[in-house]
């Protein structure tokens, strides 16, 4: 059998930039082959992250964590097309989904652009191996969307800045070894000034952390309680002050990375769907003409969501902005996520009902997908207002 | 709020009344303590609809029931889908009763009936031939003779409340053509699944050579089962309709309440625009239900054959929409277990399974058109 | 051939209260079975009015125009529900479309509801026998959604108010003999008030009709202008001052009336499209299940609409305020026209393509179906915050 | 605006210039100016693209054309979309050219080829098979040996541009299993039809023992007419995503500039969220196309096979969908013949049907994955 029609079959059309008979590909796949199992993730949360953790291990042992890192930061110091494709690669492979992005994704590149040296050398390595667990501290209960609203606040004492307030949304925070806290740090400052971009470690006293409870029985995102939590003076990224900016770094690194993953899990779940419709279950034909429909919607709109990444890989390739490719990438995932979700389980019939089972956990899940890392709204705004012009 | 299709004093009274009651019975917080238990229902809650005589409404008076026809008895189930009540009203009142009204001889199941009406009875419909109007070729629960009685084998998922039923209505195929109604023991064929709606308490059914009481004085034809589902189909679009009502308004109180950027989110008019699309496809879905239900009650079979699945079909799709719709315009706090929002998705879910859902229903639609002179 | 199963095929399912048995039904269908002779309407607009116009006069002379007007002005005073019927009716019969509804529907009864004696001899037979068409002037280029923008204004001259403005979508404005007219008459007045409704006959020197181009070829629309037109002084809707109530009472007949006759076209119009589809054409079978599966879902629109027509009939029937029944009904009515437009077209293929055929023609004449009774955008608006109670 | 696919610098250069060119021999008062008479082109605009060597750009060099590939006629292409230029271009210099040099003996074409780079030639190209990837089981066209040549039979409804062609390139069915390229006389056997979209001079078209000669070496079979097919839907996919490019602008542009309320319209948030997703439609479209270019110049056929009809379906339902939320954005003038925005969608629905559009595409698609292993 012709193994790029296969790649055909479950990604799509080759793309002239990212072939299947690239080499990188062959040499990731190799690798894969020998140390990914394919085993599906356990559904119990605590299970997974650990099933995942261990997985990060694995990988950072081949060295193949932060692959855009430089190398002299420990990474491979990948292009943007490499990393498109090696998150195709590890789809392909039903490699467990990646840990610890807070970290990889965004508060390192954030490091090393506007990192002390001493933050640097302190961090990057835990984050790259996974000793290390990394969150985000943005949202807040009152500042969803508004992100300049928020409230939490740092006062410097002595050697400490010592921070005060609550954050919420943060992803999978019940994990997570530190969190790097958006915090206002002049007093009387308004909107994006007067913030400071803080590390702060979460084992100690003055920090509490509480999962959130979601309609699919997981608990993903935490609201972190900091009631005088302490940070090392010189724990700051940028200056003091700066934060929005560094925030600014910080989210163009979200929007570009994300996209990378995610169209080639969606295929291989399609895929997935196929193979049941395939099968002789007790849908009856009306719902399979149905599901089949809508498989082949869902199969354009992933090329679609593909091809949305490539031109965001090609751009960050050429050292170019992203634009609002970041915002079209989120809107359109997240849309689609949910109705993949939709269709998991829904080729399941009324099975797709039973908990315990991983097509009626994730239904349930990704009605998530199209909130928490921006609005679908907030991207159609953005859109609008920054891509199209359209007044305010 | 959209318009209501209740409009003689009667109505809107019976609907007041039933609001008032399960609007106290079925408060959030009891439907959550209920479910935190065993999936299924409120046993106290049933027992005061049964003495209220609700559980009567379709029965026949000489069975000791209000027969009250199948628009009073929508405006209970729409009640109680806005609450998401945990209740066996569904499977025993609606589907059960109807069933037994329907297809069996008034003697063998009159006890049955007068006990509905009478005691918190609890029953549920297992339909053999497959979940709504379905056109699969073979049955699923198959009848044979055993000396002077009967015995049933075969196999359904997913039956509504069969988890907690003492006895069980099922239809069952006799032969290629006939189909017979009987009644079997629950206890030890119908085995409990928790699922995604923790307010039924769904049962696999497995029957093996189980013995089982005919109740059917003549045995009947597919026809008649699609027959008896249009009825049903009217009770299931009833509650997911109220079941949308409550979703839309708990979104609106939302929208009215969150603020961000410094105004009510509600105010935003790209979320304004779509609660519009909402109210539109609610209004239509409802308007639909009930005159399916008017129809169920002039009578006309041939009308009801056509309104039964178009009000399943769409108030499956709105119930689907909304909820799904209301979960996003909560934003964060949508997809939490913190809110009602996500319960009323996973009761969407549920009822959609119950007959099979909108696809099911379209097809049903379409064979009944294309029966027509064209 | 079960009569009654004939209309449940092309109309629907039997609504409880307007049941195809009815006597009213058998005696106006007798009636069109000897009159309508389904006779497709010419394109050409100028033809196409004519043949409604001939029509109008044939219906006027059978007594079936103005049926819902008191018997006193010459109707037969029918409720609601035989309306209903009544236009279920002539759509069966593929009868011509009414003419001068702005007087039949709007002016009318607003005559009978605000109008003196003086107008009410005037005006109503008038317009009952077709004798005298009317169109309305409300719409001005730079008050399209906002009404009480307008600047058309109209000062008293002895006997005489004298008009200039400009008043555009004007509906058939060129085969009108009068136009209601609103216009501001307390100079300095803002908004809603100092606003008045008059009635002024377009056969004068100082008046322009002229009609608006569409896409279609028709300019079924016009733009009036009056440059110092003249009105008697009695010729006034209610007291001088108090346009903007009348507007409403008439706005109100507007929105109750219109839908009647709507569903009942499309699902004759939705029965020829089934019909091409069933022949065999040259339309390739993946367009071919295509046009079904969207033919199905507009049978299942038309039902909606049917049933928001009835319950606006029982409504009003009633005595009860349509609320935004009216806004739905407008809102679904036009969505639903234009997505019947373009499949008409497309079960004709390449053939919808070429001009002097009806399919053509209908789809690019519905794309004005969801603005010129009110934008969809406006009903959304009215619907959300009027109905659901949310902020301006 | 839009994310462009085109980043290379040449790329950008060849954008520009044909960018001004288009713009100012394409304005829409001479568009509307040529479409006031017989339906069709600008002549004189096609005399100067020829002498701009435009019409050869896909032409082999050894046939005197720049032979710069698919990538750089789709940069052309999207410019006459987004002027709904009146213009040959996509008739002669994609189609007919396409045709000529996939399927042609270079020895017998080479005239042919070698006349559309340098003098302003007409041609049309026929699809004797159906249109697009038609799966029609009988040809419209059939080809009979007649002497030492051929003649054509057969009816071709709505053929682009066929109606001012001076010589048409037909595929026509030899056999069940044998196909051929023949080129007529475009005289006496293609008729003018008047369509919605007077851009382009539609002709239906007639073949009764026309006389005809053959142009190819060796017959082919239907998978190297999808192949054609494939190249051809790249370029209009190229025109429609330009025209739904062009669209967006006019639309933008109006919403900035028109008030009602007190507020620039595109100030309000709902029709700012409606443009939001035509953009993202219009973007991903875009990707489509030019990875679909990209892909045909790379010469990977497979790939091409998946990517062209998805490119086409999704250039198709973005620009009929632009066009149409175009009309109802631009609110009552929209559907008036005064603005532009009306005729977009008149091209649209022309476009639509050249290569019988979206359905039949994902038709195309489908049958591609099929054939895959699963």
């Amino acid at each position: 059998m012709n193994a790029t029609l296969l790649d055909h079959h479950v990604l799509g059309p080759a793309l002239p930039r990212a072939p299947y008979d690239h080499p990188f590909r062959a040499e990731f796949r190799a690798w894969l082959r020998e140390h990914a199992t394919g085993e599906p993730e356990p559904l119990d949360q605590d299970a997974r992250f650990e099933f995942r953790r261990r997985w990060h291990h694995t990988m950072a042992g081949g060295g193949w964590t932060g692959l855009h890192w430089p190398v002299e930061y420990g990474g491979r110091g990948a292009d943007p097309v490499l990393q498109f494709m090696y998150y195709e690669e590890l789809a392909l492979a039903r490699a467990p989904e990646p840990v610890n992005t807070p970290g990889l994704i965004l508060l390192g590149p954030t490091l090393m652009a506007h990192g002390s040296d001493l933050l640097k050398r302190a961090f990057l390595p835990g984050i790259l191996s996974g000793g290390q667990m990394w969150c985000q501290g943005f949202s807040e209960p009152d500042s969803g969307s508004d992100l300049a609203s928020l409230r939490t606040r740092a006062e410097l004492d002595g050697d400490d800045w010592v921070v005060t307030g609550q954050k919420t949304w943060t992803t999978f925070g019940q994990y997570a070894d530190f969190c790097f806290v958006l915090a206002r740090t002049e007093p009387g400052s308004a909107r994006h000034h007067g913030l400071s971009m803080l590390i702060c470690s979460l084992d100690q006293p003055n920090v509490t952390v509480h999962p959130i409870q979601q309609i699919s029985g997981d608990a993903e995102f935490c609201e972190i309680f900091f009631e005088g939590a302490r940070v090392p003076r010189d724990w700051v990224l940028g200056e003091a002050g700066q934060g929005w900016q560094v925030a600014m770094t910080l989210f163009q690194f979200e929007r570009g990375d994300q996209g990378y993953t995610d169209h080639a899990r969606l295929l291989v779940r399609l895929l997935d769907c196929e193979r049941v419709l395939g099968e002789a279950g007790d849908l009856p034909p009306e719902r399979v003409r149905a599901a089949r429909e809508e498989l082949r919607r869902l199969w354009v709109r992933c090329q679609e969501l593909r091809l949305l990444n490539y031109r965001g890989t090609l751009l960050a390739a050429a050292g170019r902005s992203l634009g609002a490719v970041g915002s079209m990438t989120n809107l359109v995932w997240g849309e689609l996520e949910k109705d993949l979700g939709s269709l998991q389980a829904e080729v399941a019939g009324a099975r797709g009902l039973v908990l315990g089972r991983a097509d009626t956990h994730h239904r349930l899940a990704s009605r998530a997908a199209s909130i928490y890392s921006g609005t679908s709204e907030i991207q159609r705004n953005i859109i609008s207002e920054r891509l199209l012009g359209l007044p305010r | 709020m959209i318009t209501d299709p209740l409009t003689s004093d009667d109505h809107l009274e019976i609907g007041a009344i039933v609001g008032d009651f399960t609007q106290r019975v079925f408060s959030s917080d009891r439907v959550r303590e209920a479910a935190a238990g065993a999936p299924g229902f409120d046993e106290l809650a049933w027992k005061q609809m049964v003495e209220l005589g609700w559980s009567g409404l379709g029965v026949p008076a000489v069975a000791g029931g209000a027969e009250l026809g199948v628009f009073v008895q929508c405006i209970v189930h729409r009640e109680l889908g806005a609450r998401l009540a945990p209740s066996p009203y569904l499977a025993t009142a609606a589907f059960a009763a109807t069933a037994l009204d329907e297809l069996a001889d008034p003697e063998l199941s009159g006890g049955l009936l007068a006990a509905i009406a009478g005691e918190p009875t609890l029953l549920a419909l297992v339909l053999g031939h497959g979940r709504g109007w379905s056109s699969a070729p073979s049955p699923l629960v198959t009848a044979t003779r055993s000396g002077a009685g009967w015995v049933l084998d075969g196999a359904v998922p997913l039956v509504p409340d069969a988890a907690r039923a003492q006895r069980l209505i099922v239809v069952a195929a006799i032969d290629e053509r006939n189909w017979g109604l009987f009644r079997v023991d629950a206890k030890g064929v119908s085995h409990p699944v928790r699922t995604v709606d923790s307010t039924r308490a769904f049962g696999d059914l497995l029957l093996r050579e189980t013995p089982a009481v005919a109740l059917h004085r003549e045995t009947f034809d597919r026809a008649r089962i699609d027959g008896l589902v249009d009825r049903l189909a009217v009770f299931l679009a009833a509650e997911m309709v109220g079941a949308a009502i409550a979703c839309l308004n708990q979104t609106l109180d939302y929208l009215r309440t969150r603020r961000q950027f410094g105004r009510p989110i509600g105010s935003f008019q790209a979320l304004k625009h779509r609660c519009a699309d909402l109210a539109v496809g609610l209004t239509t879905a409802q308007e639909l239900v009930f005159a399916a239900a008017e129809t169920a009650d002039t009578g006309d079979a041939a009308a009801l054959a056509l309104f039964a699945p178009l009000a399943l079909a769409r108030a499956g799709e709105v119930l689907k929409r909304t909820s799904e719709e209301g979960i996003q315009l909560h934003g964060g706090v949508g997809f939490t277990d913190e809110f009602d929002i996500g319960r009323y998705y996973k009761r969407a879910l549920a009822d959609l399974e119950i007959l099979s859902g909108p696809a099911t229903a379209y097809a049903r639609m379409d064979a009944v058109r294309r029966g027509w002179p064209a």
